[in-house]
């Protein structure tokens, strides 16, 4: 039969590119992440230094205090290219239109107490502005970060980053009017409870090391904030109190959280593993930022769950340094 | 002018002379196109002027058929955009050829392929 | 279907403003000019960033669902396409040469974007301006991925393109678009969106983009259509982007109009230089053609960039300076370029050849004035020895210009027997140009241009031999070393078409060969 | 005046889009290069949402257009309800 000449005379000459062939162990079929991913990043002979950087690179491994020898060590374990993350978002906005039609359609807002409403647009319209400084991070580390296997899913993250506070955005309209925005602007820009976070995301704004961006925002700050809001708040409070249309309309968040987690300590425990330094400084960072966005968020967690919200916090921040513990980075 | 930075932004250029073996000539033979493009040529500066069309140009002009055709004692040179009389008993620095400059030579009563500048 | 149904309220411009802009704040634990340290130091003015008018309003949900939807299309075709063996359906193998240039040439460019827009994404001030730069990050990025994938399958049957990042990197005609997209990189925000939104996609992408995928589907090359079209779709916001930054730098004071307007200049002198590469795949690379370069630039470069700098003369802005001289060099760069590569074939890993005579019967009529007088002795000169086996093969490195960095193989305005040739003094030493505007170039941003990484430059400086290589040895070979340097596999990767393993392959694949392939 | 252009894939999707810019600019000149469908109209070109709901029988989202859209050029106007392209001179 036809088929079977073709067969033996189709022989491929290869099975990958020699760039994705280097970090595989050799020329054997690589997958859709391995290809979109592997040595992708120029990484030699750079014509001019960046006049807004003289000096450094344009990518320069050196802006972070980490060392590795190869940075392609900092594998996303949800292996992630554009294609499978954007297909990935792709239905849980499906899920998420269709919480938000349900909640409408079934008028779930009104029957809301408006106290849970309010408590609701209190505690999460201020967080549209913290999320806003996640996407800031993240586009950071994806541009000053070194490597493609770091910096493509920290550009991703920053997407997703900027999602949720659209999504919260959303919430805000659909709980309340254009206002409640304004409101929880001003919230995040004057009311005490808030200036700890506040200045918290200001001062990683200036971070400028990439790596330690990374276990800022990401591991530290986020790792501290979504189970406490997301977890602690409207999932064992809000939604327990008649806020089940919160619970909906913010569903994507937990969940993301938990996925992205694995990218983050994945990435934390491969750097840990190149070196004693590393270990050192990831120690130092996810020490000083974790206690850092526990103060910052403990007015917060007041705010939200009241007597109880120290408790709550103290939980996710356990749950945090076992998460550490995990990844090798021990305090 | 000068480049707009945000910090002081001054490098040392990556192709000073001490970079090289030998200084860098370029090289061009006007109409003959058919070679794309001037030579670039790193020359130690003692060499006979004289020498290039002896030695070196053979080896990189010789496929065109004009090449042997070229009568030297007619060639007109320019240095750096400006006519020039080149003396071929004397070495490339005595000539005043410093790294990086750029020589061509036209060879009057030959233009290339079938007249084309090739 | 609708994605907006929960926010009736609000119309598309104050829903998708509170979706952007009304997250950000004026930061007071830090100041502003730290946390935004690169928006000021160009001189360009903004007063209010609020005027920055969104290019497509799209927000993240939306943009899910859209390029989810766009994916799952395009790797439909991709993944058909290598299960068919779709390659062995291109026109001719000598097409696959298109390809080549593409993943070594285009495809690093998408990631140069991507990071350049993650960096603008984060340094902009203004929120609006932010999220579309971040945007067209993950839009680079995408693309760079999805080119890698189809081209991937190409990989696997085709020399060329196996080791395209690492050439990016080194090899010697790579250095082109890279030291083009590094110039945007490294300059500041506003300069990098004016060089790839503005100038690049806006005025010049199209003639990337549309003729090379116009010839692919001519050319039997239904994968990498498909990945092209669907990447345009995503250029299109791009564009968009372009117009609306380059519309909000003009009415945000008047001393951005001279910046502005140099940043043109500049830019598109170097996009254009940078598509001569395309100009020489279109005329020369496509064995069935779909319109000639000179055909193409008139189309989008002329008619379009005309209606465009008219239409942004009432801020002061004219056309760039090179415009003229772009213009009548649409009769010349593509023959000029293809006899470089046919030149320094043994250098470059893709295959050059000599046209047919049914192909130089197609330049002749689509370049009346010029091909027969300048270019087809060449080539047929070079075919009668080619035949009499002496095919030339230049092992001379060239002189290149320090701007764009392509050899010195462009000739002058309105006199395509001289070679063009230009300089410039600047602190003891000489730099040399193909072009005035490459030279003004230069002359405005000297210390910028004197760290070119020339490629035949860094050869004599000894940096492009492998570790441990001694050229004083007995009987060294620099060019062997290099193209080891390069990791080519000389004789698979360089060489004219004519025997070469792609051409002998794809016959014997099409069941054309003689039977030697029976053998394996 | 010169032309605004929009090109989008030539395929099934786009054709009621194509269908309502013809039907609402009676100054659009249709051609076909491989693979496309390219729209040029002197000075300005509307994209109508009602037009192409009224083709299709179904609601449509304007920014569905990104799907297929290839490339344009002009200044962009876009609203929920409509996209126009136009040049100010």
């Amino acid at each position: 039969m036809n088929i079977d000449l073709q067969a033996r005379e189709i022989t491929p000459l290869r099975q990958t590119y020699a760039h994705v062939a280097k970090y595989i162990g050799g020329d054997k079929a690589a997958s859709r992440y391995q290809e979109a991913t592997f040595g992708a990043q120029p990484m030699v002979n750079f014509h001019y230094r960046p006049t807004w950087d003289p000096n450094h690179e344009l990518f320069d491994a050196g802006r972070s205090k980490i060392v590795l020898s190869d940075w392609y060590v900092l594998k996303d374990p949800r292996q992630f290219y554009y294609a499978t993350w954007t297909m990935t978002r792709a239905r849980q906005q499906d899920a998420m239109e269709a919480n938000f039609q349900f909640v409408e359609q079934r008028g779930m807002v009104g029957k809301m107490p408006d106290g849970v409403r309010e408590k609701a647009l209190t505690v999460l319209m201020p967080l549209r502005h913290a999320a806003w400084g996640a996407n800031m991070n993240n586009a950071s580390i994806c541009a000053y970060g070194y490597g493609t296997a770091f910096t493509a899913p920290a550009m991703f993250h920053a997407m997703d980053n900027l999602g949720v506070a659209q999504y919260l955005t959303r919430l805000g309209l659909t709980l309340g009017d254009p206002q409640c925005l304004e409101a929880g602007k001003q919230a995040w820009l004057n009311a005490p409870e808030w200036q700890g976070l506040r200045r918290l995301v200001e001062d990683s704004f200036v971070v400028q090391d990439p790596f330690e961006l990374f276990v800022a925002q990401n591991f530290a700050l986020d790792g501290l904030l979504y189970p406490l809001i997301y977890g602690g708040f409207v999932d064992d409070h809000v939604a327990l109190q008649g806020g089940t249309a919160v619970a909906m309309l913010t569903s994507f968040m937990p969940e993301w959280h938990d996925e992205s987690a694995r990218w983050v300590d994945a990435v934390i425990k491969a750097a840990g593993a190149g070196s004693d330094a590393n270990r050192a400084w990831l120690r130092d960072w996810t020490g000083h930022w974790m206690d850092r966005a526990q103060a910052a968020l403990s007015p917060i967690a007041r705010l939200a769950l009241g007597e109880t919200g120290e408790t709550v916090l103290s939980d996710a921040r356990e749950q945090l340094q076992a998460r550490l513990a995990k990844t090798g980075i021990a305090v | 002018m000068s480049v707009v930075a945000i910090a002081p932004y001054e490098f040392t250029p990556r192709d000073v002379r001490e970079n090289f073996p030998a200084p860098l000539l370029y090289i061009g033979w006007e109409d003959h196109l058919m070679f794309c493009a001037p030579f670039c040529l790193p020359l130690p500066p003692e060499t006979p002027f004289g020498a290039l069309s002896a030695a070196v140009l053979p080896g990189i002009y010789g496929y065109h058929p004009d090449f042997a055709k070229i009568d030297w004692a007619q060639a007109e040179w320019k240095k750096n955009g400006q006519p020039w009389t080149p003396d071929p008993a004397k070495s490339l620095a005595e000539n005043g050829l410093v790294h990086k400059d750029a020589i061509r030579f036209r060879t009057p009563g030959l233009s290339g392929i079938k007249g084309s500048f090739s | 279907m609708d994605t907006r149904v929960a926010s009736k309220k609000l119309g598309l411009k104050e829903r998708y403003a509170a979706m952007t802009r009304g997250l950000g704040w004026e930061t007071s634990y830090q100041p502003m000019d730290k946390v935004f340290p690169y928006d000021k130091y160009e001189g360009i003015k903004i007063h209010d960033w609020d005027k920055w008018q969104d290019p497509f309003r799209l927000t993240m949900d939306a943009y899910w669902k859209y390029q989810g939807e766009k994916e799952k299309k395009l790797y439909a075709v991709i993944e058909a396409f290598a299960q068919n063996n779709g390659q062995l359906g291109v026109a001719d193998a000598r097409y696959v040469n298109a390809l080549k240039l593409f993943i070594q040439g285009v495809t690093p460019l998408e990631y140069y974007a991507h990071r350049g827009f993650a960096h603008v994404g984060r340094q902009f001030t203004g929120e609006g301006a932010r999220v579309a730069a971040q945007m067209q990050s993950i839009d680079e990025l995408r693309h760079y991925q999805t080119e890698t994938h189809a081209i991937s399958h190409y990989n696997k049957y085709f020399n060329g393109m196996h080791h395209s990042n690492h050439w990016f990197d080194r090899v010697w005609y790579l250095s082109v678009p890279k030291s083009f997209f590094e110039d945007a990189c490294t300059g500041g925000p506003f300069e990098f969106l004016t060089a790839v939104s503005f100038s690049f996609e806006y005025v010049l992408t199209n003639l990337l983009f549309v003729p090379f995928m116009s010839g692919a589907a001519h050319n039997g090359d239904m994968s990498t259509v498909t990945f092209g079209f669907s990447a345009q779709s995503d250029e299109s916001r791009h564009m968009t982007l372009g117009i609306e930054c380059i519309k909000f730098l003009l009415e945000q004071d008047p001393d951005n109009v001279p910046i502005v307007q140099r940043w043109i200049d500049k830019w598109f002198w170097r996009g254009y230089r940078l598509l001569t590469l395309v100009a020489m795949m279109q005329d020369y690379m496509l064995p069935k053609r779909v319109m000639s370069w000179k055909e193409a630039w008139e189309m989008y470069a002329e008619e379009n960039g005309g209606a465009l700098f008219k239409d942004l003369a009432r801020y002061g802005i004219r056309e760039p300076a090179g415009w003229k001289q772009a213009c009548e060099g649409k009769d010349h760069i593509s023959h000029q370029a293809w006899n470089t590569f046919y030149n320094y074939n043994a250098a470059a890993p893709f295959h050059t050849w000599i046209p047919s005579d049914e192909e130089m019967a197609w330049l002749s009529e689509k370049y009346p004035t010029t091909f027969d007088k300048y270019y087809r002795p060449r080539l047929e000169f070079f075919r009668e020895q080619q035949q009499a086996g002496n095919r030339f093969y230049n092992k001379t490195l060239p002189m290149l210009c320090t701007t764009c960095q392509i050899p010195m193989l462009f000739t002058e305005e309105g006199d395509a027997s001289k070679i063009c040739y230009r300089d410039s003094d600047y602190k003891a030493y000489k730099y040399h140009f193909c072009s005035d505007h490459c030279k003004s170039i230069f002359d405005h941003e000297p210390e910028k241009y004197v760290q070119s990484w020339l490629p035949v430059h860094q050869i004599y400086q000894g940096h492009c031999f492998p570790d441990g290589t001694d050229p004083t040895a007995e009987g060294f070979d620099p060019l062997m070393a290099v193209l080891k340097y390069y990791e080519m596999e000389v004789g698979r990767d360089n060489f004219d078409f004519e025997g070469s393993e792609d051409q002998k392959n794809f016959a014997m694949w099409k069941g054309e060969a003689p039977a030697q392939g029976e053998q394996k | 005046m010169s032309d605004v252009f929009i090109a989008f894939q030539h395929n099934e999707e786009s054709r009621p889009v194509i269908d309502a810019i013809v039907a609402d600019n009676p100054n659009a000149v249709l051609t076909h290069p491989t693979g496309l469908v390219k729209i040029n109209a002197p000075g300005s070109l509307t994209i109508r949402r009602e037009t192409i709901e009224g083709l299709t029988g179904r609601p449509y989202d304007l920014q569905a257009i990104h799907v297929n859209l290839v490339t344009l050029s002009g200044h962009i106007d876009e609203d929920d309800d409509q996209l126009t392209l136009s040049w100010k001179h």
